[in-house]
């Protein structure tokens, strides 16, 4: 037995933390948790991680960041937690990074596209997410290489995520010279974006991005609508789930196009068609989508690391195993780790969305090489 | 210099006149008893001089200085006590608790004074111990043994005309505005009452203006009455001279 | 004549409290029946208990109304089965108009011609609220206020009207005034239970009388036999003949209620 | 566009108004700001959802259906919980009523998950009717109209039965509309099924817009709460002009001057319009008399 | 009459040697938790502290003085940026950054008790909702406060005594909240406290006895902020991390919540109100593990709800027992443990 921290690790049994929203206004990303649970489960049943099962535990915290500090702690203290994979937001997962960082407990994938988490790089976190800066960026250069739009207007949530995508977008734009006809930002409860759209409208724009949650894009696009202003669509990753925005929008979400990090849900991917079968049969009353298909997304690696770790387990050879990552490809982007390098993957492609749950992809995986360290400096 | 001086005040609702050019004064160490029909304006007379109402017109001044334009508070701080006519007292407080805020300016103090109060010698606990000397003097004075600890909410009706008395005396004024005090109570307790006020003046010292309808009191301790009706003086003058006034008899005593 | 009220021996607790310590009473039809006692003597909790204000109570005994068991019964109800109630502070509703207020206290009726027949008649009893029929009751002076309690426990043509110290703050001309009206309303077929301070005038317009101490009756009958009573000539009516002392109180000869 | 953003600031402006009628209603008879009001509207919603989308009932029956559920639901919550208050006291019965609202929360929280859902109506959100280059949806006709007719009926109704009056009695002084024969109860019943009512409609209108989903009507019902009190919190037509201004003053004031500000700055002018009348536009004063 | 009590017993901190008994006890007990439990619960036992801090604050406001708030959270977050600004932007130590976040909070309840001076009921309620909004949205807008991005705080420890970084914000936690507990306790058995109950029992009789209303209005929003200023510095240390969002409107109504059903107006209120909403907040979604019930819960979910929603059985609860505590015991929790009292003191009649 080699030495090193074990916590968490048993003869036949490693703990695998996690937490996101299950109840409240976020309750709709709860979904990535019952995805990776899913994950763990078709693991344990193909036999586990070298004869260890996997005991996934992870906690509701409303995405509300006290919560999350109590639920990290309670995994930390008393369910001893090996490892964390995911936990879902920016703001409950910088509230709980520190700790973390503390007791070096490694941490696969936060799922938040915040530069907060590998810049500056940390030895336990591995940050998977496409940072949202990046985001903004690719969605900047097609529009403008491929789309030619001329006037491109933008509206954003007012925290980190829509904040990081405008900052990446408006990098691009300046680079060539321009700058936005309209930005605008959303507030988290509003629940009426008429004035938002009658601003868009007069602006002119051809092209709208949209850095919102799934209610107020439906919201947004309702009350264009209404005004008779029909610009082109491009919606943030997080926007994704086509299911649900064809719904909400009424069909409006036809033609919109969106980015994604991984498989589309959808597609006829083998393994994502595996992991769709798994999901619905632990699941049976939910909707397969693209919360539940990130879980997968986001877990296959941390189990890749685990197996590549080998039996014999700590959180350094974990850590170690991690660096070892390079090009290694699951359901989404290739993903390299290696030592002072923590953003493991940050290539996007587009998608556009046709009638019902038909699509069309657009691109391959891209990416953009915008200055992280200049966007960093913006979003402050 | 009278002790309180009323010239001229007017104070209308709306349309209603509820006092009409009053003008009165009330010399020191008198009792001197307001009375008149329903509604003539008696508890807006008190509520003018307390400053809870301000008077459209004329002034008010107490041992010559004119308060018609201060705030309740400040008339309190010059000396200047009142019950209510309907009870107005802290009813979530105890009967001990309302009469320390009898106390409330004579004490000093603050916040922080209160905050530090660790042990007997502090400010704030020598300040409470000092001051709870004067208020069990006054529940002596008017019986209030029983009820020290009581809410006052679940105290009978006449306690609580007591308590609100025993409140007004914690002040120790110069100038006592009676509002009513024997309404609700019964004979042998009117009869207690009347004593009291009477120490209250022969004692204290103090000066006493009482509005009551009770006549049989008022002929008995009042030195002078004034009768006002619409707001107006309708007579003023010696008990006996009062009560065979005619127009007193046609508005507010009615024929025997 | 039947008795309309009967209060077989109940007791009422305020929590810890022990207010009423087993009071009887039988009120007739059509008869004027007063209470008389000192403060806190539980005049005012008897009338609650029989309107079914106090939680839970009484804890003991029986309160017949009109052939029916009205103890436990809601307030509503009970004052629904035609019991009129001026209560003790007077309890108006200070943001409602005079006139509203008159009008809620004909919440049961529904005639409209007669429920404004009788607010004239009350605006007769007393013509000052006429003047202020407009004007928020809780703007109202204290003696109108009580006026207008008064008037508005009779807008339920109640055949049962309880008054809990209606004279409080009228004026000596408007005393008078009450008891004829209180008579009036008596004459009219109302049976009237009337809490008083002012003995006087209580007994002199009352059949009957009850005298409440500390939660019991001491003693009772009818009036005039009260009248003669030592203690109460001595105790409620003031006909004392000594000069009264300063410390009177505290060497005052004992009650003795035969 | 001025006059494009005063139509829009009435849509959302009719259902600030609604809830601000709904919230009023209860005040009216109990001095309680009803904190559950959102969230009995949003269920209410729910349950014409089931009827419609699920279940593909025509749309008046599922309106029919969330209506009588909205009765008895307020009835239900009257009955239940604000009746049994052992010496209700103001702070104690909100308290309730945020305990209510949590609870219903929950509940559809567990019962309709989380996904957020569409709910269609026959008023067409996006076909428009145009008036002088003024725009609004067929939505937001029914919407403004649904708040007046409201508003009317309310009005009609309380005040030519005895009920208006009835239910200031009953806030004023509880133990005296007692003994005056007013029961307190029912009244306090009536209030909340009407109140529930006008909350559930208020819950099908934005709907459509803001999508269905247990977080909706929390936004909406604070702005409906500021509205009532800008208005007065006790007067009908206060309510409806509360609401109005506040939709409008937001529109206005997010296109013209900022965005991010919008929700508070419309705050602040009441805040602002209370130190000058502290009881709202057409709220009356009363200043106890002593 | 020569039996002349001392008045002192009346004001005092502790009166009689049980009293004294049990609160060493209880401060022993206190002092000695860190070495005893584990870190997790030494979390949760500051957290309660800091929530038992702003609950005396506000009742103090809400229950003693009879004004409401729903915008206690904006005092918190008033307290928790200038404590986390001042220690990151200008090297201030951990106490003295508190005490200003306390202090500048006072100010700012000061101001807002001005427009509350005319105000009461609901529309008191929507001024105090406008203020706690105003107050995360300048905060969400200016980059100085770190943004809606939030700032992450210092973290504190006190290493010259050993202790870790959990322990020392158990210690300053505590202590705040004993020492803050017994000012609200003296105060309000003094001066300034019967002055605020006058107020809310009747301003215009308090007036009449010379408490100017104006300033004890005033000064009870400004002390009552005082107080959650405090706790919002030590909220901040405790949990490294503000953002705007954590002050939302909620948290100001989970706030009035605490103290309504601890009772209203008393110190052991506003403490039991403090510790069991922190205990419930955090335990109740462990009802799903309770063996027996959870599997009851899972298959009642399966029937007529959705498995996927069970976690909102928290929501389900806490508003269940909410309206429970406030229906059957008016005066909260406090009004509970009365009774147990005096159930103790006359058993066994
Ligand atoms: N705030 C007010 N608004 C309108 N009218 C008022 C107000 N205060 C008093 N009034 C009216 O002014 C008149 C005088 O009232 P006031 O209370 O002074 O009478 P009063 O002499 O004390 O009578 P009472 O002996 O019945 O107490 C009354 O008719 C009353 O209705
Ligand atoms: N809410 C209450 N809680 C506790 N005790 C109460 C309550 N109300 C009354 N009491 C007590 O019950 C007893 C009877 O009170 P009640 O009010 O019936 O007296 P009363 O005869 O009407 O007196 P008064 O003539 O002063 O009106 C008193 O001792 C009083 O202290
Ligand atoms: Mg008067
Ligand atoms: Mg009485």
């Amino acid at each position: 037995e080699r030495g090193g921290d074990a916590t968490g690790v048993t003869e036949d049994e490693i703990v695998i933390g996690s937490w996101g929203p299950l109840t409240g206004p976020g309750a709709l990303w709860g979904n990535i948790l019952r995805g990776m649970d899913a994950y763990f489960d078709m693991v344990n049943e193909e036999g586990g991680i070298h004869g260890r099962n996997v005991r996934f535990v992870y906690r509701d915290d409303g995405y509300e960041p006290p919560r999350t500090v109590s639920a990290v702690r309670q995994m930390v203290q008393n369910d001893n937690v090996f490892a964390f994979v995911g936990g879902i937001g920016t703001a409950p997962s910088m509230a709980v990074k520190d700790y973390i960082i503390e007791n070096n407990i490694p941490w696969v994938g936060p799922l938040t596209g915040s530069t907060h988490f590998a810049y500056p790089p940390q030895e336990n976190i591995f940050a998977l997410f496409p940072l949202y800066a990046r985001e903004g960026a690719v969605h900047a250069e097609y529009a403008l290489d491929e789309l030619g739009a001329e006037r491109i207007a933008i509206i954003y949530q007012n925290d980190d995520y829509g904040r990081g995508g405008l900052i990446g977008a408006e990098m691009i734009l300046e680079e060539r010279g321009m700058d936005f006809v309209e930005r605008l930002s959303v507030e988290i409860t509003d629940s009426d974006l008429s004035s938002h759209a009658a601003r868009l409208r007069q602006s002119g724009a051809d092209m709208v991005m949209m850095w919102l949650l799934p209610r107020q894009a439906a919201i947004i696009m309702g009350n264009t609508a209404v005004l008779g202003y029909n610009p082109t669509w491009m919606a943030s990753s997080a926007l994704g789930d086509m299911g649900l925005m064809i719904d909400i929008t009424e069909g409006r979400w036809e033609g919109v196009l969106f980015s994604m990090f991984g498989e589309m849900p959808y597609s006829d991917h083998e393994q994502m068609q595996a992991y769709r079968a798994a999901f619905e049969k632990k699941y049976p009353d939910l909707r397969w989508g693209l919360f539940a298909s990130s879980g997968f997304v986001f877990a296959e690696v941390l189990v890749e690391g685990l197996e590549r770790a080998g039996r014999d387990l700590t959180r350094q050879s974990l850590i170690e195993a991690m660096e070892t990552f390079e090009g290694w490809q699951g359901v989404g982007a290739e993903v390299t780790f290696a030592p002072g390098v923590r953003q493991g993957s940050s290539s996007l492609y587009l998608v556009k969305a046709k009638g019902g749950l038909d699509y069309e992809i657009l691109t391959d995986f891209m990416d953009s090489d915008i200055d992280i360290d200049e966007a960093i400096r913006r979003l402050r | 210099m009278p002790m309180l001086k009323v010239s001229h005040i007017t104070k209308t609702f709306g349309g209603l006149k509820a006092l009409d050019d009053l003008s009165f004064s009330v010399e020191k160490g008198e009792i001197y008893s307001v009375i008149g029909p329903n509604g003539a304006g008696k508890s807006t007379l008190f509520n003018c001089i307390n400053s809870i109402y301000t008077p459209e017109n004329g002034t008010i001044s107490y041992k010559g200085e004119e308060i018609t334009n201060l705030s309740s508070n400040g008339v309190a701080s010059l000396g200047i006590a009142r019950t209510f006519q309907n009870i107005e007292l802290f009813s979530r407080l105890t009967t001990m608790e309302n009469l320390m805020l009898g106390r409330h300016l004579h004490m000093k103090t603050g916040l922080l004074a209160s905050a530090s109060m660790w042990w007997r010698g502090s400010k704030a606990a020598q300040e409470e111990i000092k001051h709870r000397e004067k208020v069990e003097e006054i529940i002596d004075i008017l019986d209030l043994q029983a009820y020290r600890d009581k809410f006052v909410s679940q105290l009978p009706y006449g306690i609580q005309k007591m308590v609100e008395l025993g409140r007004a005396l914690c002040m120790e004024p110069d100038l006592l505005l009676l509002d009513e005090p024997a309404a609700g109570l019964n004979n042998e307790e009117r009869e207690d009452l009347i004593f009291w006020i009477r120490d209250i003046r022969d004692e204290f010292g103090i000066t006493v203006v009482m509005i009551e309808h009770n006549m049989q009191m008022v002929v008995d301790i009042s030195d002078r009455i004034l009768v006002i009706n619409f707001g107006k003086k309708l007579a003023e003058g010696l008990p006996e001279e009062v009560i065979n006034h005619q127009e007193v008899i046609n508005a507010y005593l009615g024929q025997p | 004549m039947s008795a309309l009220l009967q209060i077989k021996n109940i007791e009422t607790y305020y929590g810890l409290v022990y207010a009423l310590r087993g009071v009887s009473l039988n009120i007739e039809q059509g008869s004027i029946t007063t209470i008389l006692g000192n403060n806190g003597a539980g005049k005012t909790t008897i009338l609650n208990s029989i309107a079914g204000l106090i939680d839970d109570q009484p804890e003991k005994g029986e309160i017949w109304f009109d052939g029916k068991k009205i103890n436990g019964m809601k307030t509503v109800k009970i004052i629904g089965m035609g019991i009129g109630y001026a209560p003790e502070g007077r309890q108006i509703f200070n943001e409602l108009t005079v006139k509203e207020n008159l009008e809620m206290g004909a919440y049961s009726r529904s005639n409209r011609k007669e429920i404004s027949d009788d607010i004239d008649k009350m605006f007769r009893y007393f013509p000052v609220l006429e003047e202020r029929s407009k004007q928020l009751a809780g703007t109202l002076s204290g003696g109108e206020q009580q006026m207008l309690a008064i008037s508005r426990a009779l807008m339920s043509r109640p055949k049962m009207l309880m008054l809990d110290e209606p004279s409080l703050g009228l004026s000596p001309i408007l005393v008078k005034e009450i008891f004829g009206i209180i008579k009036t309303i008596n004459e009219d077929g109302v049976t009237i239970l009337l809490v008083e301070q002012n003995a006087n005038m209580a007994l002199s317009i009352a059949h009957y009388g009850y005298i409440l101490e500390n939660g019991r009756f001491v003693t009772s009958g009818s009036s005039e036999k009260l009248r003669e009573n030592d203690d109460v000539k001595e105790f409620y009516l003031g006909l004392k003949s000594e000069t009264s002392v300063k410390g009177y109180q505290r060497y005052k000869r004992k009650k003795r209620w035969n | 566009m001025t006059g494009q953003l005063i139509i829009s600031g009435l849509t959302i402006g009719s259902i600030y108004a609604m809830l601000a009628l709904a919230m009023s209603i209860i005040y009216k008879a109990s001095e309680i700001p009803n904190f559950a009001q959102g969230d009995m509207g949003m269920i209410s919603t729910y349950i014409a959802y089931m009827i419609l989308v699920v279940h593909g009932w025509p749309f008046w029956m599922a309106f029919a259906g969330a209506m009588i559920f909205a009765v008895i639901l307020g009835f239900l919550f009257e009955f239940l919980f604000i009746r049994r208050a052992k010496e209700p006291n103001i702070l104690n019965l909100i308290i309730v009523t945020l305990g209510f609202q949590l609870f219903l929360y929950g509940m559809t929280g567990w019962r309709w998950g989380s996904d957020q859902r569409r709910l269609g109506m026959p008023f067409s959100e996006t076909d428009t009717i145009n008036v002088g280059g003024v725009v609004i949806s067929h939505l937001g006709v029914a919407t403004i109209l649904t708040s007046i007719i409201i508003m009317v009926m309310l009005w009609f109704f309380l005040s030519r039965t005895k009920l208006g009056l009835a239910m200031k009695a009953v806030q004023q002084n509880p133990m005296a509309a007692e003994i005056n024969g007013i029961p307190k109860d029912r009244i306090l019943g009536i209030s909340f099924a009407i109140s529930s009512v006008i909350g559930a409609m208020a819950g099908m209108m934005i709907a459509p817009i803001t999508t269905l989903d247990p977080n909706m009507m929390w936004d909406p019902l604070m702005k409906g709460f500021a509205a009532a009190v800008l208005g007065g919190m006790t007067s009908l037509p206060g309510a409806i002009i509360g609401g109005y201004l506040l939709g409008i003053i937001e529109n206005l004031f997010g296109f013209y001057v900022s965005l991010e500000f919008k929700s508070v700055v419309a705050f602040l002018i009441i805040v602002l319009v209370l130190v000058f009348k502290p009881a709202g536009i057409l709220g009356h004063h009363y200043v106890r008399k002593v | 009459m020569d039996m002349k009590r001392d008045y002192y017993e009346d004001v005092q901190l502790l009166h009689g040697k049980t009293a004294r008994f049990w609160f060493f006890l209880l401060l022993i007990t206190l002092a000695s938790l860190p070495f005893i439990i584990k870190g997790y619960y030494v979390y949760i036992l500051s957290l309660m502290a800091v929530n038992v801090i702003v609950a005396l604050g506000l009742n103090l406001l809400v229950g003693n003085t009879g004004q409401i708030s729903l915008g206690h959270a904006g005092f918190v977050a008033i307290g928790a940026y200038t404590t986390a600004i001042l220690m990151i932007s200008f090297a201030v130590p951990f106490i003295p950054a508190m005490i200003a976040g306390g202090l500048i909070a006072a100010f700012f309840g000061f101001l807002l008790g001005l427009p509350a001076l005319r105000l009461e009921g609901p529309y008191l309620a929507i001024a105090t909702l406008a203020f706690g909004l105003a107050i995360t949205t300048v905060i969400g807008r200016v980059g100085f406060f770190g943004g809606h991005m939030g700032l992450s705080v210092p973290a504190v420890r006190f290493e010259s005594l050993g202790l870790t970084r959990d322990e020392s914000v158990y210690y300053v936690a505590m202590i705040t909240a004993v020492l803050l507990g017994i000012f609200a306790r003296n105060f309000l058995k003094t001066r300034p406290g019967r002055a605020f109950q006058a107020v809310r029992d009747s301003d215009i009789a308090a007036a009449a006895m010379g408490v100017n209303v104006s300033y004890y209005k005033t000064l009870s929003f400004a002390v009552s902020a005082f107080y959650a200023g405090i706790a919002g510095g030590l909220w901040a240390i405790l949990i490294g991390f503000i953002n705007p969002g954590l002050f939302s409107f909620i948290l100001s109504i989970l706030y009035l919540a605490t103290v309504v059903i601890g009772g209203l107006g008393t110190i052991l209120g506003s403490v039991l109100g403090a510790v069991v909403v922190t205990f419930l907040s955090l335990q109740l979604e462990n009802v799903q593990t309770i063996p027996g019930i959870g599997q009851l819960l899972e298959a009642f979910s399966k029937q007529f709800m959705t498995l996927s929603g069970l976690p909102n059985i928290v929501w389900v609860l806490t508003g269940l027992i909410l309206i429970l505590i406030v229906l059957f015991e008016p005066l909260g929790l406090y009004g509970i443990w009365s009774r147990i009292k005096t159930y103790w003191k006359t058993w066994p009649f």
